[in-house]
Formats: C-alpha cells, sequence, structure tokens
C-alpha cells in the first residue's frame, strides 16, 4: 500500500490540476492547474524509475546494488524544461491580457467571438 | 520594479558570486553528478534574478542591454547543434560522441566503480552542456528581465 | 535516388541551426537576415523532396541518434521515415517556404522579426521532428516545440487583445493536450519499458491502462487537429494571427493529426483489429467514432462558416469542415479495412490531406493580402476589390473553388475519391458530405462578394495589388492547386498511394526495428 | 503511350469537343423554339416561328456589348464564356445515342454534378459583377435555387452508384456503365421499381429550377426584376448565356435519358440491325433526340406552362422540404428493395 502513494499523489494532483483549469476563471488560477497537471504527470514519471533501496545512477558501472533508473529521469528533465517555458509563455501571454483588458477574469477575456 | 533598501542589496551583491559559481558549477560537472545545464542554468540564472529583485529592471537595464543577451542566448544554441552536427562530421551520426576515448578534450574514458570522477570524461556532454548551460542562464534571466521591467512600465502607464 | 541517412537528420538539424543563427544574421542586415531564413528553408525543403524520392523508391529509412546502428532501441533515439510521413514532411516544407516568402512584404512594418523567424524556424523544425520521429517521447518533445512556438507567432501582434487572447486560449489547450500525451506515453513505459513506436507496437497487449492510454493520445491529439468537439480554438488562433502564421498552422494542425493517424494504424494496429468489444472489432467501433465526428465536424464547420463575418474566422470554420473531410475518409477507411472502397476512402482521405492544406492555406494568404492593402477584415466593411486587386481576385477564385471541391481543381480530386467511397458504407455519408461543398461554395461566393464585388467604395479607391513577393508565393500554391487538379492519378500514384500502404501496414514499420517482427 | 497514339487521342478529343458543341449549340436552340412552340399552343397562342431563338443568337451577336459603369470588366466579361465552355463540357462526358462519351473517367457522375454549377456559378458571379442592384438580388436568388436543388440531386445521385453498386458493378459514377446496366432491370420488386420512379420524378422537377425555368425562375423574373441576373448584359455576352441556357437543357434532358432510358433502339432483334453501323447509329440519334425531346416536353414545357412562378423562400421550401424527403424515401425504398423481398421469400 505505501508504494502507492506517490500514485495516489498524481491522481490527485492531476484531478486538481483539472479541477483548477476548469472552474477557476483566474488567468493565473489556470496557470497553476497546468503545473499541478505537470507536476502530477513528472511525479508519475519520476515513479516508474524507482526501485527500492537503489542508488543514484551516476556510475559508469554500479559498485553493488541496484541503480534506479535513469530513463524516466531524463525523460522528466526535459518535461520539466519544457514546462518551464510553457509557464514562462503563458505567464507572459497573462500579462498581456491584464494590459490589454485589466482583468484577469476568464469571463471578461472575450473579444473573440463565439 | 523599484529598487529594495540598501542592506538587501548588499546581501545580494555579497551572495550573487556564491549562487553564480554554485550554478556554473553544476553546469561543469554536469556530467558527473547530478544536474546539467539546465539545472546549473536555472541556479545561475535565479542568482541573476536576485539581482534583478534588489536593483530594480531599470537598473539591470541600463547595465546589460537585452540585444546582447539573445546573441547569447543564439550563441548556446547554436553550439549545442553544432557539437551535434560535428558528431555527424567526425563521427557516424547526428549526435555522435566522438570525442569520447580520444584522450583530447574531456576525452578519458572513465574509470569504472564508484571511485572520485574525473572530469576529463564525457565526451561531448559537458560541452554540450556549458551550451546548454548559457542558453538557459540567459535565456531566463531574459525572460524574467523583461517580464519585471514591462510589469514596471506597465504600472508608469497607470499612473 | 539515394541520399545518406544522415539526411533525415539535417532535416530537422538545419531549421534548428537556421533558427539560433537569425538573430546574428539579423544584427547585420534585415535584408540578409530575410534571405537567409528563406534559403535555409529552401534547402530544407530540396533535402525533403530528395528524402522523398528515397523513401517512395526504397521503403522505410531509420536513423539513430547518435550512434552507428540499432543496437539497443529501448535507449535510442530513432527516426523512423515512411511514405506517410515524408507525405506530411512534404506538407509542411512547402507551406512553410511559401510563408517566409510571403512575409518579406506582409511582416515588414514589424519590428522583433529576428524572433518571428526564429519561431517560424523552430516551429518547422518541431514539425518536422513530429512527422518523421519514430520515438513517443520524442514525438512530445516535438509536440511541445511546435505548440510554443506556434502560440507565440500566434501572439506575435501582441499589440492586438484579440491575438494575445487567442494565444493564451492555444497555449492552454496545447499545454494541456501535450500532457495528456506525455501521462499516456508513461503508461505506456511503465507497462512496456520501451519509448520506440515500432517496439511498442510489438509488444502492446491492449490492457486496461494501454485503453486509457489510448484514450488519451486520441482526444489530445485530436482536440489539437481542431476536430470538432474540440475545435473551439481554432477559428480565434487561425483567426488572430497574422496570415502568414495562420498558413503555417494549418500545417502544424495536421501534424497533430499525422499524430492520431500514427497511434490508431501503426501504435495500436497491431492489436485494435483483433480485440472485439461487444462483437464488433474495436477499429470499426473507432472507425465509426471518427466517422461520426467527421461528419459532425463537416456540418458545424459549413454552418458555422456561413454566419461569419470575419473573413480569417470564416475560413478557419471552412477548414474545420475540410478536417472533418479527412476524418471522414479515414474514418471509412479504417471501418471497412481490406475492402476496395476502404482502400479508396484511405487514399482519398490522405489525398484530402495536402488538398486542405493548400486550398486553405491560399485562402489564408489571400486574406492576408487584403488585409495587407485594406487593413481591414470584417466582411461588412470590404467591397469592390476586385477592381483594384485583380491577381488576389483570381487567387481567391482559384483558392475557394478548390476549397468547394470544384473540378478541375484538387479538392474535386481527393472529395470525389471520399465520395466515392463513403457512400459503400452509407449513402447518407456521402449525401452530406456532397451537399456541405455545395454549401461551403455558397459560403465562399458570399465572401466574394462582399470583399470583392459590389460598388467600389471611397475608402478602398486607391488601394493597390500587394506587392510581389505576397503575389509569387500566392501564385506558388495556386500553380500546385491547377497542377495537381489536372494530375490527380500522378500525385495518388506517387504520393498517396505510399503513403496509405504505409499506413495500413504497421508489420512493415515494426519489422525495420524489431528484429524479426511480430 | 507513344506520340502517334497520343496526338491522335487529342485529335479525336478536339474534333469530337468540337462536332459535340456544334451538336448541343444546334439543338439546344432548336429544342428552345419547339419548347416555345409548344408552349404558346398550350396557351392557345400562336407562338413565335421555331427558328426565332436562332434569329435571336444572330441579333445579339451583332449588337453593341455594352459594360456598365459600375461593374468589374475583366469579371462581368470572362463569365458567360465560362458557362458556355462549362457546359459543352459536360456533354462530353454524356453519351449520345449510339456514341459512347468521348472522355470517360470513372468518377462523371459526381463531375457533372459540379460542372452543372459552373453556369449558374458564371451567372450568379456576373450578376454581381454588373453592380446593378437587380442584378444582385437575381444572383443572390439564384444561389438559394442551387443550394436548394443540390440536395435532391445529390441524393438520387448517390442512390443511383449505390444501387448499382449493390449488384456488383465497378465504376458506378461512370456513365457508360450506368448506360451499360439500366436500373429498370436490376431491381428485385416493385418496392425497388417504385424507389427509382420517386427518383425520377423528383430529377424532373430538379430539371426546371436547374435551368431556371417558370415555377422556379425567380432569379430572373422579368416581373419584378426584371430580368434580374441577366440585366446588364447586352450583345455577345447575353447570346452566351443564351447559348448557355440552351446546350444546358438539352444536357439536363440528355441526363435523365441517360440515367433512366438508356436504352437504344438498334439493339432490337426486331430491326436486324448489326451494332456499329450506320444506320444504326442514324437510328439511335434519332431516337435519343426523340427522348431528349420528350423529357424536355414534360419537365420544362408541360411544367412552366401549368405552374406560376414561385416566391423564393417557396422554392427553397419545395426542394429541402418535400422533395427531399420524396427522394429520402426513394433511397429507402431503394435500399429496402432486396432486404423486403427476401423476407417475403420472392427471390
Amino acid at each position: 500500500m505505501i508504494f502507492n502513494i506517490p500514485y495516489i499523489a498524481v491522481a490527485v494532483l492531476i484531478l486538481l490540476g483539472l479541477y483548477a483549469l476548469i472552474f477557476k476563471r483566474n488567468l493565473i488560477k489556470m496557470v497553476i492547474g497546468i503545473t499541478l497537471i505537470e507536476s502530477g504527470v513528472n511525479l508519475f514519471l519520476i515513479t516508474l524509475g524507482y526501485r527500492k533501496e537503489s542508488i543514484a545512477p551516476i556510475y559508469t558501472s554500479s559498485p553493488g546494488g541496484v541503480m534506479a533508473f535513469p530513463v524516466p529521469q531524463a525523460l522528466t528533465l526535459t518535461s520539466i524544461v519544457i514546462g518551464v517555458a510553457v509557464i514562462a509563455l503563458m505567464l507572459s501571454l497573462v500579462m498581456h491580457i491584464y494590459r490589454h483588458y485589466g482583468t484577469l477574469d476568464v469571463r471578461k477575456v472575450r473579444r473573440l467571438k463565439e | 520594479m523599484t529598487k529594495m533598501s540598501k542592506i538587501v542589496r548588499t546581501i545580494a551583491s555579497i551572495a550573487f558570486p556564491f549562487a553564480m559559481i554554485y550554478g556554473l558549477y553544476v553546469i561543469a560537472h554536469g556530467h558527473l553528478t547530478p544536474g546539467g545545464g539546465f539545472q546549473g542554468g536555472a541556479i545561475a540564472a535565479s542568482a541573476c534574478a536576485m539581482i534583478l529583485v534588489a536593483f530594480g529592471s531599470k537598473w539591470t537595464l541600463d547595465k546589460i542591454k537585452e540585444k546582447r543577451l539573445s546573441v547569447f542566448e543564439s550563441l548556446g544554441g547554436i553550439g549545442f547543434i553544432a557539437i551535434a552536427l560535428l558528431g555527424l562530421v567526425f563521427g557516424a551520426a547526428f549526435f555522435n560522441n566522438f570525442l569520447t576515448g580520444s584522450n583530447f578534450l574531456f576525452g578519458t574514458i572513465p574509470a569504472t566503480g564508484s571511485g572520485l570522477a574525473d572530469i576529463n570524461t564525457g565526451g561531448v556532454l559537458p560541452l554540450m552542456n556549458f551550451a546548454v548551460g548559457l542558453k538557459v542562464i540567459v535565456g531566463l534571466f531574459v525572460i524574467v528581465l523583461v517580464m519585471a521591467y514591462a510589469a514596471t512600465s506597465f504600472k508608469e502607464d497607470k499612473k | 535516388m539515394n541520399v545518406p541517412d544522415y539526411t533525415i537528420a539535417l532535416v530537422v538539424a538545419i531549421p534548428l541551426l537556421g533558427a539560433f543563427l537569425t538573430p546574428l544574421v539579423g544584427r547585420i542586415n534585415d535584408k540578409l537576415r530575410n534571405i537567409f531564413v528563406i534559403l535555409v528553408l529552401t534547402l530544407n525543403a530540396f533535402l525533403v523532396f530528395l528524402l522523398a524520392s528515397d523513401v517512395l523508391t526504397t521503403g522505410i529509412k531509420t536513423y539513430v541518434f547518435g550512434a552507428q546502428d540499432i543496437s539497443y532501441p529501448i535507449v535510442r533515439i530513432l527516426f523512423e521515415v515512411d511514405a506517410m510521413s515524408i507525405f506530411m514532411a512534404i506538407i509542411s516544407s512547402i507551406l512553410v517556404t511559401v510563408a517566409v516568402i510571403y512575409s518579406w512584404s506582409f511582416m515588414k512594418e514589424n519590428t522583433g522579426l529576428d524572433k518571428y523567424y526564429t519561431l517560424i524556424l523552430l516551429l518547422t523544425a518541431g514539425m518536422l521532428g513530429m512527422v518523421l520521429t519514430g520515438d513517443m517521447f520524442n514525438f512530445f518533445v516535438f509536440l511541445e516545440i511546435t505548440s510554443i512556438a506556434s502560440c507565440a507567432l500566434i501572439a506575435f501582434w501582441t499589440h492586438k487583445g484579440e491575438s494575445v487572447e487567442a494565444g493564451f486560449k492555444y497555449i492552454v489547450i496545447s499545454a494541456m493536450g501535450a500532457l495528456f500525451v506525455l501521462f499516456a506515453i508513461a503508461l505506456l513505459y511503465g507497462q512496456y519499458n520501451a519509448l520506440n513506436i515500432a517496439l511498442l507496437s510489438s509488444v502492446i497487449q491492449y490492457t486496461f491502462l494501454d485503453k486509457i492510454a489510448l484514450v488519451l493520445l486520441i482526444v489530445a491529439l485530436a482536440m489539437k487537429a481542431g476536430i470538432v468537439p474540440m475545435h473551439m480554438w481554432l477559428p480565434d488562433s487561425y483567426g488572430s494571427a497574422p496570415s502568414s502564421i495562420s498558413i503555417i498552422l494549418v500545417s502544424a494542425t495536421l501534424a497533430s493529426l499525422y499524430g492520431v493517424f500514427r497511434v490508431i494504424f501503426t501504435l495500436y494496429g497491431n492489436v485494435l483489429s483483433k480485440i472485439a468489444n461487444f462483437g464488433i472489432p474495436v477499429n470499426v467501433l473507432i472507425g465509426w467514432l471518427i466517422v461520426a465526428l467527421a461528419v459532425i465536424s463537416i456540418l458545424i464547420g459549413v454552418f458555422m462558416a456561413l454566419i461569419q463575418s470575419d473573413f480569417k474566422r470564416l475560413i478557419a470554420y471552412g477548414a474545420v469542415a475540410e478536417l472533418g473531410y479527412m476524418f471522414l475518409g479515414i474514418g471509412t477507411g479504417i471501418v471497412a479495412l481490406g475492402t476496395a472502397y476502404g482502400k479508396t476512402a484511405l487514399d482519398g482521405g490522405i489525398f484530402h490531406v495536402i488538398n486542405d492544406a493548400l486550398d486553405v492555406g491560399l485562402l489564408f494568404l489571400v486574406a492576408g493580402a487584403i488585409y495587407y492593402a485594406t487593413k481591414e477584415t470584417s466582411l461588412d466593411k470590404l467591397g469592390g476589390l476586385a477592381r483594384n486587386m485583380k491577381y488576389t481576385t483570381v487567387f481567391f477564385i482559384i483558392g475557394f473553388l478548390a476549397v468547394a471541391g470544384m473540378p478541375p481543381l484538387n479538392g474535386f480530386a481527393s472529395k470525389l475519391l471520399i465520395y466515392e467511397s463513403t457512400f459503400q458504407l452509407n449513402p447518407i455519408l456521402a449525401i452530406v458530405a456532397i451537399l456541405c461543398s455545395i454549401l461551403l461554395l455558397a459560403v465562399f461566393v458570399k465572401v466574394f462578394y462582399s470583399a470583392f464585388m459590389g460598388p467600389q467604395l471611397p475608402k478602398f479607391k486607391d488601394v493597390k495589388e500587394v506587392p510581389k513577393s505576397m503575389l509569387f508565393s500566392m501564385g506558388i500554391i495556386a500553380c500546385i492547386i491547377v497542377i495537381f487538379g489536372l494530375f490527380p492519378e500522378f500525385i495518388i500514384n506517387n504520393l498517396v498511394e505510399p503513403a496509405a500502404n504505409a499506413l495500413i501496414g504497421y508489420s512493415e514499420y515494426i519489422s525495420q526495428v524489431v528484429v524479426g517482427g511480430i | 503511350m507513344d506520340i502517334l497514339g497520343l496526338s491522335e487521342t487529342v485529335l479525336r478529343l478536339i474534333i469530337g469537343t468540337i462536332v459535340v458543341a456544334l451538336f448541343g449549340i444546334i439543338f439546344g436552340l432548336l429544342y428552345k423554339g419547339v419548347d416555345r412552340k409548344i408552349a404558346a399552343h398550350m396557351q392557345g397562342r400562336i407562338g413565335p416561328p421555331i427558328r426565332q431563338p436562332f434569329r435571336d443568337i444572330r441579333k445579339l451577336f451583332t449588337k453593341e456589348n455594352v459594360v456598365p459603369e459600375n461593374a468589374i470588366p475583366w469579371i462581368f466579361n470572362l463569365v458567360p464564356l465560362l458557362g458556355l465552355v462549362a457546359t459543352i463540357s459536360i456533354l462530353i462526358y454524356l453519351p449520345i445515342g449510339g456514341f459512347s462519351p468521348i472522355m470517360s473517367w470513372g468518377g462523371d457522375l459526381i463531375l457533372i454534378l459540379y460542372l452543372l454549377m459552373f453556369p449558374s456559378l458564371a451567372m450568379i458571379i456576373g450578376g454581381f459583377s454588373s453592380g446593378s442592384p437587380y442584378a444582385i438580388v437575381g444572383a443572390q436568388r439564384e444561389m438559394a435555387t442551387m443550394i436548394a436543388y443540390e440536395f435532391p440531386l445529390a441524393i438520387i445521385i448517390i442512390s443511383l452508384a449505390w444501387k448499382l453498386t449493390q449488384v456488383g458493378s465497378v465504376n458506378v459514377f461512370a456513365l457508360s456503365t450506368i448506360a451499360g446496366t439500366p436500373i429498370w432491370s436490376n431491381v428485385t420488386g416493385p418496392l425497388g421499381f417504385i424507389g427509382f420512379a420517386i427518383l425520377l420524378l423528383a430529377l424532373v422537377i430538379v430539371t426546371p429550377a436547374e435551368l431556371s425555368k417558370i415555377p422556379f425562375d425567380s432569379p430572373e423574373a422579368e416581373t419584378e426584376i426584371a430580368g434580374g441576373l441577366l440585366v446588364e448584359y447586352s450583345g455577345r455576352n447575353l447570346a452566351m448565356f443564351y447559348l448557355t441556357d440552351g446546350v444546358k437543357t438539352v444536357v439536363m434532358a440528355s441526363i435523365i435519358v441517360v440515367l433512366f432510358f438508356p436504352y437504344n433502339l438498334s439493339a432490337l432483334p426486331l430491326l436486324g440491325l448489326e451494332g456499329g453501323s450506320y444506320v444504326a447509329y442514324a437510328i439511335d440519334i434519332l431516337f435519343y433526340l426523340l427522348k431528349v425531346f420528350l423529357v424536355i416536353l414534360f419537365s420544362v414545357t408541360l411544367i412552366r406552362v401549368a405552374i406560376a412562378r414561385l416566391k423564393i423562400d417557396q422554392i427553397v421550401y419545395t426542394y429541402w422540404v418535400p422533395l427531399t424527403l420524396f427522394s429520402l424515401v426513394g433511397l429507402i425504398f431503394i435500399m429496402w428493395d432486396g432486404w423486403i423481398m427476401n423476407l417475403l421469400g420472392l427471390v
């Protein structure tokens, strides 16, 4: 059971993120929602590579014992890097929106017709 | 963003070199320890961001031109792709690690086991880490800088 | 014609290198930078064509990054290029090159063009990477590169509130979509310990987690492809971006569409046909789902286009309807996999991908030309432009006739294939398709009337024809449209048919990487 | 393909096109004259002589070509020619009498469906470009009519193709296939027969709208919008629209003939003619002309004399609701034909 806690955390994070994305009307909170989903997915990836009592995969060959699986860590890193770019872009867009509309409320940012 | 108090500025000036060096260390040891170009770059960029917060965006922009920063950012990107292309030229494939085992730059093959790490290993990996590190430091710093400046100018517009 | 294997890597590497070089070149001279970007993209398009001639004659090509051979496909980053990938790559290269030539005059008065061109090159690298890669995670990375670059380009006119709003909508949708894709990739990786598409496809079991991954992948990629009911972002982004970007966005959207195809036909191609739910094979169920979505897309696209008053939003809804036609062809192909008309439908759907890209792209360029000349996109305020903008009018006529599927233009060739196959699945489908195509014609005749015909408006008395670079780029696409329309068989036999075979023949795709196949 | 064969094919195509164009124009005008004469007799008038359309054309070609000031000249002058060319190009795909079509490549029927829109489209664009409010109203009405009648037309074409697929034909959209397998011989029971009769009736009702003839001629309504679409056209351009109209009448009648009555007299064993002889061709052509005449008589002359002009909303309603439902019923009958026959154990 204890080993399932990360997976539960993943589910909670992703659901929280989706909740924020769908029900929150503040643009910043929507950005936070995206961040939460991203953290959830990253946590999921890193959990996949976990091995019990393993060591960091930084040696040319292991000094004994098992190494944690390095590929998920590489994937997570890449995903984090991309996430930084996405969040930076989103926040700068939020700034621009605030400049044009004077509000962060999604309901009022509706200059584009349906 | 406006200037903060003198205490903050002094502390930031003192802390800046340490943070910067730590970031550069993480970049340089990217092929040996956890970390690498992006992580080290982020640390170093946060050091720069600390200066920005302490001294205000106006002051920082007077000292550093944003245009010049983006040149460095491009150089980082070019470096990364160029090394990958050199792999095609000297080695067998795109992204090939053609330096490893060459006993030239970072060319030593590391000893196996959990002994002390040798920085002269890894082939093109450290070089790529440097390129990525440069790009990340400058890139993140530019993002923070431009955002801070835009926020300041917006506040002034409102007034 | 044989080209060395590393051409595959160069196709992605050259735009990337160009992207980072552009700001440096731009510091010297603006004109030099424009020439540089055009040269880079032309060279890249040339390489894509060389690669295409090789792939189409000799079959699937693979390229392993950083190593000589595919010794450990689990950990290697692999590019696998089959006829379908190269088909999409050709579309992207043509559209991007044309867009850059168009931008020369179109974006002349804007500042920050260094970044504009850098982002276009990044977007190119992203799109080409998406369609050429043979690795799921790599696909995700290129997907994100594409979304970030296209979002920044949609919001490029930051002085307009609409652009920024559309950009934000787009980035929210695509960030969420990309994270879904990543989650699905993680689910697959956790089970099969592989990221390679071919490898995954050979071992996939269709467990419960695989079902979740399938749903996530299809939902996320279809959302990015803009099919109804996930199309809301599409008219906003297409309509608010600069026209030169709208045309690139068309091909970026199609790259996501390629992702859907790859997932259904290759990644799950092995299992979907062998497993049945409710007594019906799963791929038939998915095919019917796609057909249903396609019909809804066609209807909603056409009817929403009818009521639009903004030129570019109208074209964007037309693009939604055109997407529906593609999905209709592909969906029918999946339902009737193995029959002769299923094959025809698949051909038609795939042929329509390139035709849609060209036709809708041409219309966006025309809309941009009108905006350039009059600074106006609202149809209510335009009028009488055919007097002053003769060439643009001709290009618009070619574009709208092609979109509406009138002979002898390319839209007819592919829609004919779709009609003459879908009616065998169900006659109603073909009737709806034909009727909506004619409605689309009516919509564009309305646009033609309100923008180009009618009395001369005093404020547009001095409107001049757009500069040569814009006419030239529109001319290129118009020529391709006419050529495709006059010789459809040549294109179908040499480009579309191999692509359709590549989609169906997943076992060949797998056997390139996994020794011994499945 | 060697050069000689290619040049022969091209030559055959060119000569064939010229012959077919002449055929279409001459008989189009002739049928127009006949139609006017018969309509006049039905209304108790004497009517113009049968050669009147030829005289009209000759006179129009000698008249000056006036381009209104508000018009966009290059579009205004271009579209009449486009309309005529598109209409004549439909004739290339139609089998006429005992002759097989000059060109055929598989998707003929859908191609014709689209090519039939070209003359209307040309008139619409011409109307828009002439800058007159009457013409613009006419063009909008023509647009609405065009969309309206396309719905039943599409149903008819798809139903025919579907039935042919069911009986195992390949290339079902090719007119040579359709002419080779007459639909009446393919029905399995009375339901299918009724279905096809319904479709034939629907097509007969679509024809006057396609030709802008009286109950559906609100785009041109002389009495309210003074000729509508064509109000600004004169001289050579008007003559071309006139010719287009004539040729289109022949085309529509030929389509009905090809789809529903593709029989040839020469095939009858009674006459004892060998296929391919000149006599056989002559008899077929004459029989074909007779069939076309009958179709025009019923679908154009009779309807236009019997019914008054509808308003534009009535036109759209007629085609979108009753006629579409009607042809859908036909489609359903055709689809259920074999199934019900199986159920009853009659096949």
